[in-house]
């Protein structure tokens, strides 16, 4: 009974406390290191360097009067955020964030399931997120949302088809798509896959910045041509919830790739054991650190690049990464089986 | 995209990339423009009008406000125009003066201009950097005149006031500043793929086209055009300095960046050439005590940050107000262009080519 | 007990679901409650094993086909929304003949199933359990045993795809 | 509570099945119908499903996953139609596509 139930209860709880924390100080973060890239200082004024700034915007946020456009349709206009945001947080249900560890005497695996298809559980779960953008477009009745709309919905289609293509040919390699037994073939291989799949790497890393709507790749909510594109007519709490929902994505897809290709909770270089002192750090900060890097390149590419145009985002998707996937996914296959 | 409907879109006046108060109704087929219509206005004064009922002297102070990001050149423009109309000869000193004015002006205007451009392509980096060296103009400015956007900072007849002790020296460290930062921008900008990707070809204008429709400035000489008022019609001290007029080939979005870039540099070059020939002598020529110049009326044309700033002032040489004030502000003739270039592209190059006209609405509007 | 409150709760979402689909007057929220309806029958489908082919109703179902659905109802629903007109021969009489038809259908099968026990089907399942993974099964017979079949439904998809391109260009 | 048999998933399959005719059958808006199709597919799945489960035999499966590829096609392929149509009339009304070409 405490096994199958209490259990798993209290790995949600714990686990999604702990998004929502992340998820909240991530927003600081980004500010912060924004900030400093550009010469600049960030919030400093809430809390010692600004701290307590999450909590302030949370405040005010909630405080705010939550505004629902006379014309727009009040139900799909309340629905949308939820939907945005639901996804983003259950995809963490399959993500490994270290092997097994001993809790209180009793074996406690750190993550909450470990089904065969976490894969594609996670790409699944992330393509019902769009539907927050595309519905929150439609409701709002106005017509830079409806742009935005239309655009993430035929940014997602370009994107997710190279994104998936990748993942299969990482599954080649891995020979499972659960995400725990994919980073104990990277054990058991002995390598990172970054270095046996590098372009997989790259094409999922891209695909990734544009699935959650990441600079360069931010447009369905470009501020400078739409406005604030999906959200323009959103305040309040709701409109926190996109913002959240973009930032939990970020952590999905960072702590993906992590388990994918850097080896989830492995150390680095699992198979050098000149290394082997560096397994006194557990595995889950190995884990939290190589996010951490990723999210943080998210936060510099959109620091440092300008925007790409529709049709550019959408030739890169369909002309570039979808062909390369191809070609990689077939090389991939000849090389397995020649292997 | 499917081109189902025709969707009408009304951009601005509140919009974050209009510059202002500019706005354009957009007709969309998906999201590429079929046509436009550019709204202005809402930001009129009357300036003109307003003029015409202020004596001379007080008119410097009102055009301050038309292009208020450049200030000075706009009150170059004018005293230019007067003196010219009153035959008055200004003091080298002044001249030099207001020559290292302008082309400081130059610079933070075309700070903003960067800024602001790359702001709406998605570059918002380059944006803080430019405004931080635009500070340092506005601080050089506040040494001189005590402010930092309104500076009225000339007189009909040379200059209110000699500059401060230890200016100079600060204008040529400015000067040191400047050029590795400009070449920063370059950095984040000039070789980025995707920036490449955002203004090659777009809005291209060719140079006869870009005369016939009457732009001046950067997007002028973007086009290949090499008309630059500094070199045809030399006021203030240009005469006697030695600079290149930076032109584009294709007249694309890319090549009114690289000559704005290529600006920076020539400014900071003449800004250093003036410092070193900055000769002694008096700041205000002779000047009647009462400003009334003759019946008669002048047009005089500077080279602005964007583009050709013209005056044509008529006096009746009775009543000491203009008969007739008109400016020809180049922001006004540059937006004309604006319908033109953004037919057939896509709502994210409408952006990228209101930034690249450089227009600030103050001046459109007046 | 499980897994009778976990059927009929999800029996209850998909038909509630369905029912507002058949029924609601926006287009737009007829193909929310589609979604809601698909990610149910997703579940439902989890519930009997068939994990790979819930999630594969996630991902095409509702992650694919009902984006387009929803892509085509935005593009069409900027001018006008849907047809409020009265029905002018629409049978909807035939709607509430079929309505009971489904009835007499489902107390059939519940008094057939009431007289026969279910345990007489259960037995006549041939084929040992399996033991491993559903994925690797249904793989495994897609790409031997059903090979043709499945290249042939690839060539339908590539037609349907040039079809599709061909239909939405204005001009070719 | 009885245990849930293979005759539940029948029973709730040709629900939804039938709920997929009604709609098929009473609604006028082209698109609608469409998804009322979409879910007497669903119906059908269910049904492959159920059976595959209590015949442990994955075939079932294999057969909705081409239903599934069969889905997208006839989406793809109908919303273009409809899309085409819209274009020309103007209108999604099922009663208003009675000529087959113009």
């Amino acid at each position: 009974m405490v096994d199958i139930y209490v259990v798993p209860i209290l790995k949600i709880v714990v686990l999604l406390s702990a998004v929502l924390l992340a998820v909240t100080y991530l927003t600081l973060l980004e500010r912060k290191v924004i900030a400093w890239v550009q010469v600049r200082l960030g919030p400093m004024r809430v809390g010692p360097q600004g701290v307590l700034q999450p909590i302030a915007d949370a405040v005010k946020l909630l405080l705010k009067e939550d505004i629902t456009p006379s014309r727009a349709d009040k139900w799909v206009f309340t629905l949308a955020p939820i939907v945005s945001m639901v996804p983003a947080l259950i995809a963490f249900a399959v993500i490994p964030f270290g092997a097994t560890v001993s809790m209180f005497g009793h074996p406690v695996s750190l993550y909450i399931a470990d089904v065969n298809v976490g894969l594609l559980y996670i790409v699944s779960v992330t393509s019902i997120g769009v539907y927050g953008i595309i519905l929150a477009g439609y409701s709002s009745n106005s017509k830079f949302p409806l742009l935005a709309g239309l655009r993430a919905s035929a940014q997602l289609i370009s994107y997710e088809i190279a994104v998936t293509m990748m993942l299969v040919s990482l599954v080649v390699v891995a020979g499972t798509l659960s995400m725990v037994g994919i980073v104990n073939a990277q054990l058991s291989q002995g390598v990172w896959y970054v270095f046996l799949q590098p372009v997989a790497f790259v094409i999922l890393f891209i695909g990734g910045l544009a699935e959650t709507n990441r600079a360069p790749f931010d447009l369905p909510e470009a501020e400078q041509e739409l406005t604030g594109g999906f959200h323009t007519e959103y305040s309040g709490m709701r409109f926190a919830l996109f913002f959240l929902a973009e930032y939990a994505n970020m952590i999905v897809v960072s702590a993906v790739a992590t388990t994918l290709f850097l080896g989830g909770w492995l150390r680095p270089f699992p198979n050098v054991h000149v290394l082997s002192f560096l397994g006194f750090v557990p595995g889950w900060i190995w884990f939290l650190l190589k996010t951490f890097v990723f999210i943080y390149v998210f936060i510099w590419i959109r620091a440092t690049l300008p925007r790409y145009r529709y049709d550019q985002l959408m030739r890169l998707g369909w002309k570039v990464l979808i062909p390369l996937g191809i070609a990689n996914l077939v090389v991939t296959a000849i090389l397995k089986v020649l292997l | 995209m499917f081109d189902t409907n025709e969707l009408v879109i009304n951009m601005g006046p509140q919009h974050p990339s209009t510059h202002g108060v500019l706005r354009v109704i957009l007709r969309l087929d998906g999201e590429r423009v079929i046509g436009s219509d550019v709204v202005i206005g809402y930001l009129h004064r009357g300036v003109e009008k307003l003029c015409e009922h202020r004596d001379w002297a007080q008119i410097v102070l009102i055009t301050d406000r038309m292009d208020y990001v450049a200030a000075a050149s706009n009150n170059l423009g004018y005293v230019e125009t007067v003196e010219k109309l009153m035959s008055i000869e200004v003091p080298r000193r002044a001249r030099y003066i207001r020559t290292i004015l302008a082309e400081l002006q130059r610079i933070a205007s075309h700070c903003l201009w960067l800024g602001t451009h790359a702001m709406d392509i998605g570059a918002m980096t380059v944006f803080l950097y430019a405004f931080r060296e635009r500070e340092l103009v506005l601080d050089l400015f506040e040494e001189y005149c005590g402010a930092r956007l309104t500076y009225n900072a000339m007189r009909v007849g040379g200059l209110p006031l000699d500059i401060p002790p230890g200016w100079d020296r600060k204008v040529r460290d400015f000067c040191d500043i400047l050029g590795p930062k400009v070449d920063e921008y370059e950095q984040l900008l000039t070789h980025n793929r995707i920036w490449l990707e955002r203004t090659r070809g777009v809005g291209v204008i060719p140079g006869e086209d870009a005369v016939a429709i009457g732009l001046s400035g950067p997007p002028l000489r973007g086009s290949g055009i090499p008309r630059d008022v500094r070199k045809d019609e030399p006021y203030a001290a240009y005469a006697e300095f030695d600079f290149d007029i930076p032109i584009g080939a294709a007249g694309d979005t890319y090549d009114r960046y690289l000559v704005r870039i290529e600006e920076f540099r020539q400014s900071v070059r003449i800004i250093r050439q003036a410092l070193d020939g900055l000769p002694e002598g008096p700041i205000l020529g002779k000047v009647p005590r009462l400003i009334k110049p003759p019946a008669g009326e002048t047009y005089h044309a500077i080279e602005a940050p964007k583009g050709e700033l013209g005056y044509f002032i008529a006096s009746d040489g009775k009543s000491n107000t203009p008969y007739r004030f008109r400016v020809r502000p180049p922001s006004f003739c540059n937006l004309q262009a604006l319908s033109r270039l953004i037919k057939g592209h896509l709502v994210a190059d409408v952006v990228a080519l209101i930034g690249s006209l450089d227009i600030v609405l103050g001046e459109v509007d007046r | 007990m499980f897994e009778s409150i976990l059927f009929y709760t999800l029996a209850a979402f998909i038909l509630g679901f369905g029912v507002l689909v058949v029924t609601a007057r926006n287009t737009v929220h007829c193909v929310v409650f589609l979604v809601a309806n698909f990610l149910c029958v997703a579940m439902i489908y989890v519930m009997l094993g068939a994990e790979f082919l819930a999630i594969i109703q996630v991902l095409v179902y509702a992650g694919g086909i009902v984006v387009l659905y929803l892509f085509v109802v935005m593009l069409v629903n900027l001018k006008r929304g849907p047809d409020a007109a009265p029905d002018r021969r629409r049978q909807s009489r035939v709607g509430f003949v079929l309505a009971a038809v489904m009835l007499a259908e489902i107390s059939a099968i519940l008094v057939y199933s009431a007289a026969r026990p279910a345990s007489a089907v259960a037995a006549a399942a041939a084929t040992p359990l399996q033991t491993v993974g559903n994925t690797e099964v249904v793989g495994m017979l897609l790409y031997t045993d059903y090979l043709i079949p499945f290249e042939v439904a690839s060539m339908l998809l590539l037609v349907a795809m040039i079809g599709a391109i061909l239909l939405a260009k204005k001009e070719i | 509570m009885t245990p849930i048999t293979p005759y539940h998933y029948l029973v709730l399959s040709a629900a939804l099945f039938m709920l997929g005719v009604i709609g098929v059958m009473t609604r006028r808006n082209i698109i609608i119908i469409f998804m009322s199709i979409e879910l007497m597919l669903n119906a059908v799945n269910i049904n492959l499903a159920a059976f595959s489960q209590q015949l442990h035999n994955a075939v079932g499966q294999v057969f909705a996953i081409f239903v599934v590829a069969v889905a997208a096609a006839e989406a793809a392929i109908g919303l273009g139609i409809i899309l085409a149509f819209y274009r020309n009339k103007e209108t999604l009304n099922i009663d208003e596509m009675n000529i087959l070409r113009w």
